[in-house]
């Protein structure tokens, strides 16, 4: 048992920090940004090895593990950074280093490291909700590799990437575990229909509806039929990523509350002295303590090969529920101490609550993992 | 002691609901009905419908076109009216000026500036607040000084709601020094007027209800002037009480707890049947809807006569801390329904003409948004926290 | 839609309440008290015409209502008063009046007015938790009568009431609706095991327990195994009079809570002035008034012959609900404030925070009533 | 990083858990497995297994006879001695007394006291508290006056916790006046010396833990002074910070947490099946556990050095709180678990003599008892508002 970094990982984490701090400012963060900002971003989140962080070191990466990556991830969340590191590292990249062959690995990865190729995961479907399960998009052998069909929703920064990662059915009916495959699919490949749209966070994500498109057989990633362990793993990893991501946000939504109620005045005294508000802002910081505490030990268990899959799965379950739990509460009240301030756009409060709002939502709310902690505990 | 409504309230219920069922137009329906955005001319198709039929301003006297209804008849107007996904009155000059100049006014003023209220052929927004006077309207700033038959203002006002829907806006300004409850005054101003700077307020949910009014130099006729000089803090008080008719919201708590079971028998839950039937959630949605009966008859005791044993005149307070609380409580649980479907936000599909460009299903396009919109309601009208000082200062007779 | 009451009701609630402000003082609510005390308590309540409140006046009732009732019980709530008022006439005097042939109720009725005769109801089992089915206790008709065989738990005031109405089963397997019957047992009859207890409350229960207990016919009451409708409706008005009598606990608690904080003083202020006991104080405040509109509405519902009966079972369950929340919360609060005070027996905090908990697990407690309220609102 | 205890550290685990299965003896298991009553002879059954062991002083230095763990393994200690049901360390001896002794006391004192405290021969209690003096110690008055070689102590204390198992009173008194840390001093009181009487105080529960100790010209021997006279104050912050360890006391909630689901699943729902089985009950549980989950993390990154990044300091004061409410929060579900068992009362039966005679399932007997105790668990050792206030100077940095 020892939850101290190591001296990498805390350097690891300052320069990600000094990056962020200068990248993004505090009084512009939740903003929309230029392209070539984001463009310089990407590049510099490249130049310091942040998108090769958890590929093997044969593909350009560095090889680290889920820790570092949830490191990473913090100060992403902190600084509001809406860079498509996570689908495109922690969601697509991890997919493709789970499921790729050595030659597919090397022909995506390093442009992944090198920050030329963006990725997204289509894998929800719209009357799917927060299960993987049923995948009614069918891919059918023909004589020129695959024809896809299909409907894939919520595909994160699935407008923007350059290739998509999506799964369908090779075989099976839609509830089967069995049949399951992935395919590399090209953005702008015919018969793939994008449907871009914002996400409440101001990102991005889309639609993808795929008519007949025609995929080679070599864009097939990993075993035929058998893709659904690999998946639910890379979403395992995927969701101790995110919730690393919300302890940032949460520290960064306390600290803005903290300052603000030590400035604002209402009745001639800071708000900082009403002891309701004092009481409130406690229970706050120990709700982003709380969520902290699950975010790390989520990571910790990714990382802890030998341990055992299910108690993997209630830990991380349990993070996803603090983080939605906490992201809910320290949200609203800050919203609430901020007032009416508080309730506008130009107030970077209600960027971080509509982040956390997104995180909650994606890969399963609070209620999902309550249930699913349950299950994997009675089993 | 009666539990039920008499034969005339159920009548006159029966009306109201015939009557929105006929009247409100469609497509003003369907926007409420679903969360999305509602333009002015939105807003006078209902009102303009309401004008005719005698009901645009239920809290003015008989004299001045009120339909002088019981308490109880206005609490089944409100409520047939929301259950009827018609748009809420959030004119300023109905629910908040109407009231005072009728009390205050002069002659003149009443002949000029009400009729055009309830034909909403003119709109009032509301300037109280300041930046650094939100709750606290005793540190405003906004001064009116004056010029032979005019007052001179400057000032800076903000969360003025609805501003840029509005022709006039109704202000406090300070006319002297020294304590509010002498030195501020009531005054009426034409947004039109030179010097006025209206700038919108990008709320969290992408809308543009709140307002900046910036006020530079502008010069107002001396005739604007409510009631005497300095007596101003007067009559926003008078105003702000008659702010607190349905403060529980008990109607648009019901509105939209149909819109969630509504919503939650067309979402599939992963333990395979549909939401809405899942007993933990069903149980979940019992707890709200008991805590609301529960707040429910408390305000129908109230409106009967009953004070608060415990503590009289907390009403108010109490009402807006559970009514506003458990509106919330719904509104997240709306969001839970919408699940994945909350993360998409397609600001244009909040436009009726673009709903068909939602992602998901159109019925909840608006629901995250609605959502964070809802966190102002413990805010607005006296943040909760200022109702629970007010609540204790009575309770523990501070 | 009227919630006044009439100038008679005023003045049964203004007299019962000095009733109990005289034979209850307020530093002595809670403790135990001598057997002459109690009679002649039970004496009074009897001369004040309590004890006949809801029977028929032919039975030297004054047929008043549920709103009655719920003023009676109000008061004794509010003042702790620990006579068997609830199992005599609440529970076991309305079954006498619901199910009693006119001969039976002259001459029971009639005794239970004058303070002469007490009752109590067996009904649960011991795994029965809070339904009434099953029922196993056993009628067997013989030629002198019935011989009862069974358990009944948690018979209130089992042991010392002078009557029992026992719940028994003349045909039909457990669960069955069908075959429930009412019987008059008298407590020293040979066969009828009394084992006598004190609850929580510091009141007094039985485990009865019958062995070949003989009954004879006349001692019927009601239609033989058709009990069970009447004896919901008997506990549905037991269960209103139940949430009044937790509404004037409530009261209690919360006035005894306003005084002390603003006596007590700590760091040389009183606890009054902290905000955020103020606040709690509030949310105290809000508890008790939903609890009682719930109640009076309970109350109006079982009066309301007209309504229907789903709805009046919504509106008891969630009377029973928000009565469980507030004594909870309510409860906790006022200990909380009341500080090691609060955990002692000589406080009467804990004396109404007891009989708030003995309310919320009688006649199904807050998870119980919520999952009704669902199950009628579903239905 | 390693989520994992190491070896070393689990085969410790292993030898505790061994340990308590083959020395606690049966029937003081079975007390505390029930919750029930607990006398004097059975904690000391308990200790003096622990004191032939060695482990009767965990958190005393080795050379006074602690075994010299590492903070984890008194935090294993601490886990498996109540997932095994053994009596918590309630004496003060050990916990509160025996370090001041060992940091402040003279040779002397540490020959004469110490040892009987290892081996339970002499209990003592703790005499701070003073009626209208709870969390607040600055407004104590009893009083020590100096008379040649002996104090005479005057004064009142209250909330001594098991003074009726106690030999001697550890105490503070005003030996001056002026500001607490000027005025105070730390004092050593024998039980028997004539002049002082101990009430027991009924405690909701019915339980007779908490006492009052009167002290009526009280003769106590000069040499019984802790340090220097005055100075008791800062012995009492530093006996004060002793206090804490555990404070989460994840241990105990555990431990309510195994008793809850062992009585859920022996409980049948109304739905029909067990009540453990049932889904909207397992997600509560679920809640619960995983509240706790993130509270022992908590813990265990604090006692790994890590500290909480918003705010340091505040670690005690959040383990306490979210601790309290936690184990707070098992104690109501054991009460709801036990649904109208919890009713009957039968005070005998709270004895294992006289378990027996409990109505319902025995072991539900005393549920509604421990839940009633578990209220204290807010108030005692700095009730949570005064947690709250002391976290909220160090985040705000007021």
């Amino acid at each position: 048992m020892d939850f101290s970094f190591s001296d990498e990982q805390l350097q690891l984490r300052d320069v990600v920090r000094r990056f962020c701090d200068q990248e993004y400012p505090a009084e512009r963060r939740g903003t929309a940004v230029s392209a070539e900002v984001a463009a310089r971003r990407w590049r510099q989140m490249a130049d310091m090895g942040l998108l090769g962080l958890p590929f093997d070191s044969a593909c350009g990466g560095s090889g680290l593990s889920a820790v570092e990556l949830m490191l990473v991830m913090e100060e992403l969340g902190r600084s509001l950074a809406s860079e498509p590191y996570f689908a495109t590292v922690a969601l697509g990249g991890a997919l493709v280093a789970a499921a790729a062959s050595p030659a597919q690995a090397q022909a995506l990865l390093p442009r992944v490291v090198s920050g030329e190729l963006t990725l997204a995961l289509g894998f929800g479907e719209p009357d799917g909700r927060y299960e993987l399960l049923p995948v009614e998009a069918e891919a059918r052998p023909g004589s020129d590799g695959y024809r896809l069909n299909g409907h894939k929703t919520l595909v994160l920064n699935g407008d923007t990437a350059d290739m998509l990662l999506i799964v369908a059915r090779t075989a099976g009916a839609a509830h089967e575990r069995d049949g399951v495959t992935l395919f590399l699919v090209d953005r702008k490949l015919h018969g793939v229909e994008v449907h871009g749209y914002s996400t409440l966070d101001g990102r991005r994500a889309a639609d993808i509806v795929l008519r007949d498109a025609c995929i080679p057989v070599d864009h097939v990633l990993g075993p035929v039929g058998e893709a659904l362990p690999l998946l639910e793993n890379v979403i395992e990893r995927a969701v101790a990523a995110l919730c690393a991501e919300a302890t940032g946000a949460l520290d960064a939504l306390l600290a803005l509350t903290v300052d603000y109620v030590k400035v604002r005045k209402q009745f001639g005294v800071p708000l900082a002295t009403f002891q309701a508000l004092q009481h409130r802002l406690v229970d706050m910081l120990i709700a982003c303590e709380q969520a902290r505490s699950m975010a790390v030990v989520a990571a910790m268990a990714i990382d802890d090969a030998g341990g055992d899959a299910a108690q993997r799965r209630r830990l991380v379950s349990a993070a996803k529920v603090q983080v939605g739990n906490a992201g809910r509460f320290v949200g609203q009240q800050a919203i609430q101490m901020h007032g009416a301030m508080g309730m506008t756009d130009e107030c970077s409060v209600g960027h971080y609550v509509k982040r956390l709002m997104v995180i909650n939502q994606l890969f399963g709310d609070v209620q999902y993992h309550l249930r699913r902690f349950a299950q994997e505990t009675a089993a | 002691m009666k539990l039920q409504f008499s034969a005339e309230d159920e009548a006159f219920r029966q009306e109201v609901r015939s009557f929105v069922r006929a009247q409100l137009p469609g497509d003003v329906r369907q926007k409420v009905a679903r969360g999305l955005r509602l333009e002015r001319s939105d807003y006078v198709a209902w009102y303009a419908k309401l004008y005719e039929r005698g009901w645009i301003t239920p809290g003015w006297p008989v004299e001045h076109g009120g339909p002088g209804w019981t308490p109880v008849q206005r609490y089944i107007f409100d409520e047939e009216t929301l259950l009827g996904d018609a748009p809420r009155i959030i004119a300023s000059g109905i629910n908040m000026l109407g009231p005072v100049l009728i009390a205050f006014g002069s002659e003149e003023q009443k002949r000029r500036h009400l009729p055009p209220i309830r034909r909403s052929e003119v709109w009032w927004a509301q300037g109280f607040s300041e930046p650094g006077a939100g709750s606290d309207l005793a540190s405003m700033r906004t001064s009116a000084v004056r010029d032979g038959d005019h007052f001179i203002v400057n000032g800076h006002k903000i969360w003025t709601s609805y501003a840029h829907f509005c022709d006039w806006l109704f202000c406090l300004v300070r006319t002297g020094s020294g304590k509010p409850q002498e030195s501020i005054s009531f005054l009426l101003i034409d947004l039109k007027t030179p010097g006025i700077t209206v700038r919108p307020i990008r709320a969290i949910d992408g809308g543009n209800d709140l307002n900046e009014v910036f006020l530079d130099d502008v010069r107002v006729p001396a005739e604007n002037l409510i009631g005497e000089i300095n007596k101003g803090w007067s009559y926003a008080k008078y105003l702000l009480g008659h702010e607190r008719t349905s403060i529980a919201g008990v109607g648009a708590s019901k509105q939209q707890l149909a819109r969630l079971k509504r919503l939650a028998a067309c979402v599939r839950s992963e333990a395979g049947g549909l939401l809405i039937e899942e007993p933990s959630f069903r149980t979940r949605i019992a707890a709200i809807e008991i805590d609301l009966l529960a707040l429910e008859y408390t305000g129908l005791r109230m409106l009967s006569g009953a004070t608060v044993a415990a503590a009289p005149g907390v009403d108010a307070s109490l009402l807006k801390i559970r009514g506003t609380e458990l509106r919330q409580a719904i509104y997240e649980m709306l969001v839970e329904v919408a699940g994945p479907h909350a993360v998409a936000f397609v600001e244009e599909a909040l436009f009726l003409e673009h709903a068909g460009e939602a992602v998901g299903p159109s019925d909840m396009t608006a629901l995250a948004a609605n959502y964070l919109d809802s966190r102002k309601l413990s805010i607005y009208g006296g943040a909760n926290e200022i109702q629970r000082n007010l609540a204790a200062r009575s309770l523990l007779e501070l």
